[in-house]
């Protein structure tokens, strides 16, 4: 990325950035932050205030007689066969928010790589051990196949028990995390081609969003329900319920599987012998 | 409310302004883990299985991981 | 149902995660014309929506979970006019953005379309939706992807200074909001706003209420930049890229605006109706607060981005203010304010990228001159056709949605607010012309003490090595959406259906019968008719005056040897008012909990 | 003290932004900024806890009081926003340091005015 590219923000200037250590710049005086605590301090004080005074205007803790969530409670596993009403909510009443909420974490992971990877030259040669020691070696290996059990287990049964995509993608993200502890960089490199994981995150969000269309297709309305509802408490329950979990377990289990990569290959830079930019 | 509601408040309050005091970032992410495992009691004391899980594994691996990984790349060393 | 609405969310955003998956293997050109392929189609699709919404309201219930009962489970869309526009700026700011993309933008990943995409996604579901939390989720991911898109070209470590303050700070508003969302969650035990409003009407306005307003407001005041929440604002948008500015400046900054507006018309207004004057006054003192110390700051500021920064949060004061009158008018002039803006904020981000690349810098002093050539003919062109739109010349865009705001101003009793709008109006569009002729004409001097210079005693680094890098070709979308903001007044009963479509969006009782009963008014036969008066005139010929006779002065006094009265009055405010903007991100918290603290003492004055 | 639980909401709230204020560390910055976050959750689940009600998970057609469903699936939305959060300042931050040479906000004052 030369200066001066187009639409560059701030160009030519600057370019010796990156060896300006901290004590090259001009410190603010403690004066200037005293004052800023003190206001702050007093503003503070005072929103704290408005914020109590305004919280006991609820309902005193455990008098909630919310009519949506009362509503939801009683009509959920009639409607929807989740015995899990959480699940069902996220899934399928609120189940746009969880759109927004996968496309969060996808923008997110995007986001990340675009801000780290534009500086990242990492050489297959270089050594780049992590250093790990032999008894975190076994932790990892032992400990890699339970938590990916673990997770597949949390994102399957998500719409009858506690759990879902959610929670099952970040533990099998886990498990790829323990992964890294117990081998060489080099090895979790070759097993884990971001490629892969980029086409994962994808397709587990655009499946998402091709779900949604095709309820919007056979009944007008778009993440309608459009298959057999079944019965509450097994998995084969709550219709397509079950389809959008497994697209948010894919694209949150490879979100976080590719955030933790960018980080760790931020990590492996601090490692000597890593050649930078 | 009964007494383990209340402990299990007061344990996030104090976790949460520990966290907040404490500076060295090392040991704020491990003050911010426990700060966790407070939140994920409270959660399951008020019958919220559903968001305890997934603090779980929002404190114990995301967290920790990208903190730590942050913490070694950014910590103030002079390269030659 | 009507089946548009949810697509021109799902067609940009399937697209983002289709380019995520594939992108990295697919040829760039192939990229680029997926993305500007999924951008057009979203912009027909909201075109289309912004027809059928004309006749009756657009409400599209996700999960196909109708109210039961009257009672809403699921999540709407509510498609009115107003959002209709505001959704076809979004789309076409980012065809534009993304067109200039094609010339301006070479070697970047694929992962900067997709994000563009899921950008254009997540600002698309936040004009429509009609659901609290919601609206918080879309929020979030307008902001989210608008915070990796920030740093993008990181060649500085301001560009990254800008986007953290940015993060921490939109982040810091987004959790107010869900305080404030939490807050009449419990109290109403809702989320849907017809039914927040169901559950509010008739009850008298207490603290909860209005705390939970006022978390709510400072959570999309710090999105749309307003005094004093503004601070981040000129950092993140004075460093980033050109096409993402344009989207930043064009449409998101704004998009807050418009949430307040209907939380407020859809949801609060219920009973908070009561204290409607002091709701208005609340909201017209912010507006006029941010339209002033906006557009002061950016007549002090000689790095154009950073005008164009101070421009935005000034022009957003403007904006707060036709909001804030709560009639249908006001609503309707800042809405069309807001897309003939638009269209020229986003001409002038995409014209600095272009002046950026080929003339090697934006700051004014350095650049006098420098665009002198024939060849900088078009970038001329489009700066001083877009300084004489934010002076809103009389005939055009602009000045049409500046004097709904006026007329209605004037009928409201508002009548020291016009005046005040010509001064920042004019103020604004001075600098932007001021920096233009000193550009593109050489007039003027090389510096001026009122001005912040980013590199003021560097010497000048030379004309950049590849001249030639960027066609001008690229300007042309830079020309369309000039042209767009210009003619938007010529559209037929433009100001008739607007009018038309913010007295329906105040109208609560007709929006509850709507979506909780699904009693849809009959169809308008007669539009409310809207004539210039001669105060409207008056005022776009005041705006542009001042513009032109405010730009000559600036440039002529930087020419004068001595700066004698003028420096010792106004340099030492102005100095102070700089100094506030120190840029520092715990100086930018705390202004934001004053603003708030002020914010509910004002609403607690008002429950009195 | 059927307040307390809000009580507590408020003073991570506050002692967040406390945090931010006076952060001298990007990292501990934004780790302070999950603790203004987990304030939200806090106030979510316990303005939707019913006193001896279970969780929304249907077993067996029990008919004890059930706790809020709407606010449990909110504040997941939540916990995964604060990571992305999280993520997003602490990946700016590598940057920053990259750049700059340090992590402290107040040492970066090059833009102002």
């Amino acid at each position: 990325m030369t200066a001066g590219a187009p639409g560059t923000a701030v160009p030519i200037r600057r370019r010796d950035d990156h060896r300006a250590g901290p004590d090259d710049r001009p410190r603010q005086s403690t004066g200037g932050r005293q004052l800023r605590v003190a206001v702050f301090g007093a503003a503070a004080v005072v929103l704290g205030g408005f914020l109590l005074w305004a919280l006991t205007g609820l309902p005193s803790f455990g008098d909630f007689h919310g009519e949506y969530g009362r509503l939801l409670n009683r009509v959920g596993v009639a409607q929807r066969r989740a015995s899990n009403v959480v699940g069902a909510i996220v899934f399928d009443y609120r189940g746009f928010d969880t759109l927004g909420e996968e496309f969060i974490l996808f923008s997110s992971v995007m986001g990340v790589a675009f801000i780290l990877r534009g500086s990242l030259r990492i050489k297959d040669q270089s050594p780049l051990d992590p250093g790990g020691n032999d008894s975190l070696r076994v932790v990892g290996t032992l400990g890699a196949p339970v938590v990916l059990l673990l997770g597949l287990w949390l994102a399957a049964y998500g719409y009858v028990t506690p759990g879902g995509g959610f929670q099952g993608g970040v533990a099998v993200a886990s498990a790829g995390a323990l992964l890294w502890v117990s081998t060489t960089y080099r090895d979790y490199h070759r097993l884990t081609p971001p490629r892969l994981f980029d086409a994962i995150e994808g397709f587990g969000a655009s499946a998402y969003v091709l779900i949604g269309l095709v309820g919007l297709g056979l009944s007008g309305a778009y993440l309608a329900n459009f298959l057999p509802l079944g019965t509450p408490g097994t998995l084969a329950s709550a219709g397509s319920i079950g389809l959008l979990n497994w697209a948010a377990a894919l694209e949150v289990g490879a979100a976080n599987f590719l955030l933790f990569r960018e980080f760790f290959q931020e990590y492996i830079q601090t490692f000597p012998g890593v050649e930078q930019e | 409310m009964n007494a383990l509601e209340i402990v299990a408040f007061s344990a996030v309050m104090v976790l949460g302004v520990l966290v907040v005091l404490c500076r060295e970032p090392v040991r704020q992410s491990l003050v911010n883990g426990i700060f966790g495992m407070a939140l994920v009691v409270l959660f399951m004391v008020l019958q919220a299985p559903d968001v305890a899980l997934s603090e779980i594994v929002v404190s114990t691996v995301a967290f920790p991981l990208i903190l730590l990984a942050t913490i070694a790349r950014t910590r103030d060393r002079q390269r030659p | 149902m009507p089946v548009i609405p949810p697509l021109t969310v799902a067609v940009p955003l399937a697209f983002a995660a289709f380019l995520a998956a594939t992108g990295s293997l697919i040829p760039r050109r192939a990229v680029t014309l997926t993305a500007i392929g999924a951008a057009a189609a979203t912009t027909a699709l909201q075109f289309a929506q912004l027809v059928q919404s004309l006749t009756h309201d657009l409400n599209h219930w996700f999960g196909g979970w109708t109210p039961q009962h009257h009672y809403a489970l699921g999540i709407l869309f509510t498609v009115d006019p107003i959002d209709a526009i505001l959704a076809c700026v979004v789309g076409v700011l980012m065809l534009a953005s993304l067109s200039f993309s094609w010339w301006g933008i070479r070697d970047v990943s694929h992962l900067y379309y997709a994000l563009m995409l899921a950008f254009l996604g997540g600002m698309a579901g936040f004009a429509l939706s009609a659901d609290l939390f919601d609206i918080f989720v879309f929020f979030e991911l307008m902001s989210v992807t608008g915070y990796g898109l920030c740093s993008f070209r990181q060649t500085s470590s301001s560009v990254m200074q800008g986007a953290l303050n940015f993060a921490i700070m939109n982040s810091i508003g987004a959790f107010f909001i869900l305080m404030g969302i939490s807050l009449i969650y419990g109290r109403t035990g809702s989320l849907n706003l017809a039914q927040i409003s169901v559950s509010l009407r008739g009850t008298h306005p207490d603290m909860l209420v209005v705390v939970s307003f006022v978390f709510i407001l400072v959570g999309f005041l710090t999105k749309a930049g307003a005094v004093p929440f503004h601070f981040w604002m000129s950092d993140a948008y004075a460093v980033a890229a050109a096409p993402v500015g344009a989207l930043y400046a064009g449409i998101m900054s704004d998009l807050g605006y418009h949430a307040i507006a209907r939380i407020y018309a859809d949801g609060y207004a219920a009973t908070l109706d009561s204290v409607a004057p002091s709701v208005s006054g609340i909201l017209i003192g912010v507006g006029v607060a941010t339209a002033v110390v906006g557009a002061v700051m950016c007549f002090g500021q000689a790095d154009v981005k950073r005008q164009m920064a101070f421009l935005v949060i000034s022009h957003g004061g403007i904006f707060l203010c036709g909001i804030g009158l709560l009639t249908g008018a006001g609503m309707a002039g800042a809405t069309l304010y807001v897309a003939a803006d638009a269209m020229i904020k986003g001409a002038v981000f995409l014209t600095i990228g272009y002046v950026v690349v080929t003339l090697g810098a934006s700051d004014e002093f350095m650049l006098r001159g420098r665009g002198r050539r024939r060849r900088h003919l078009p970038a001329g062109l489009a700066f001083g056709l877009a300084g004489l739109g934010f002076a809103a010349v009389p005939g055009f865009g602009p000045w049409l949605s500046a004097s709904l705001i006026q007329q209605s101003a004037d009928a409201a009793g508002y009548t020291w607010l016009p005046p005040v709008l010509v001064v920042a109006t004019a103020v604004t569009a001075a600098t932007l012309l001021r920096s233009g002729g000193r550009i593109f004409l050489g007039w003027g001097g090389d510096r001026d003490p009122l001005l912040t210079s980013a590199q003021p005693d560097e010497p000048e680094e030379g004309e950049p090595q590849e001249e030639s890098r960027i066609s001008t070709v690229s300007l042309l979308p830079a020309g369309a959406l000039l042209v767009a903001g210009f003619g938007m007044a010529f559209a037929p009963h433009l100001a008739g259906y607007a009018t038309q479509a913010g007295r329906q969006f105040l109208d609560l009782p007709g929006y509850v019968a709507e979506v909780i009963h699904g009693r849809y008014p009959p169809p308008v036969t007669r539009l409310p008719a809207f004539h210039p008066t001669a105060g409207s005139w008056a005022y776009g010929a005041a705006t542009t005056a001042g513009a032109l006779g405010l730009a000559a002065a600036s440039l002529a006094w930087s020419r004068a040897r001595t700066h004698g009265l003028l420096t010792r009055v106004v340099l030492p405010p102005l100095r102070v008012l700089k100094a506030v903007h120190s840029g520092r991100i715990g100086d930018m918290a705390t202004w934001l909990t004053v603003g708030a603290v002020a914010l509910c003492a004002a609403g607690a004055v008002t429950l009195r | 003290m059927s307040f307390y639980p809000f009580v507590v909401a408020a003073v991570l709230f506050i002692a967040g932004l406390y945090g931010v204020v006076t952060s001298r560390n990007y990292v501990h910055l934004a780790v302070c900024l999950t603790v203004m976050q987990s304030s939200t959750y806090i106030t979510l689940l316990s303005i939707g806890y019913v006193h001896h009600g279970t969780a929304p998970i249907f077993k067996s057609p029990l008919r004890t009081p059930r706790v809020d469903p709407i606010v449990q699936s909110l504040t997941l939305t939540d916990v995964v926003v604060s990571v992305v959060v999280l993520a997003l300042i602490l990946a700016l931050a590598i940057q920053t340091h990259r750049r700059a040479g340090t992590v402290d906000p107040d040492q970066m004052t090059e833009m102002h005015g």
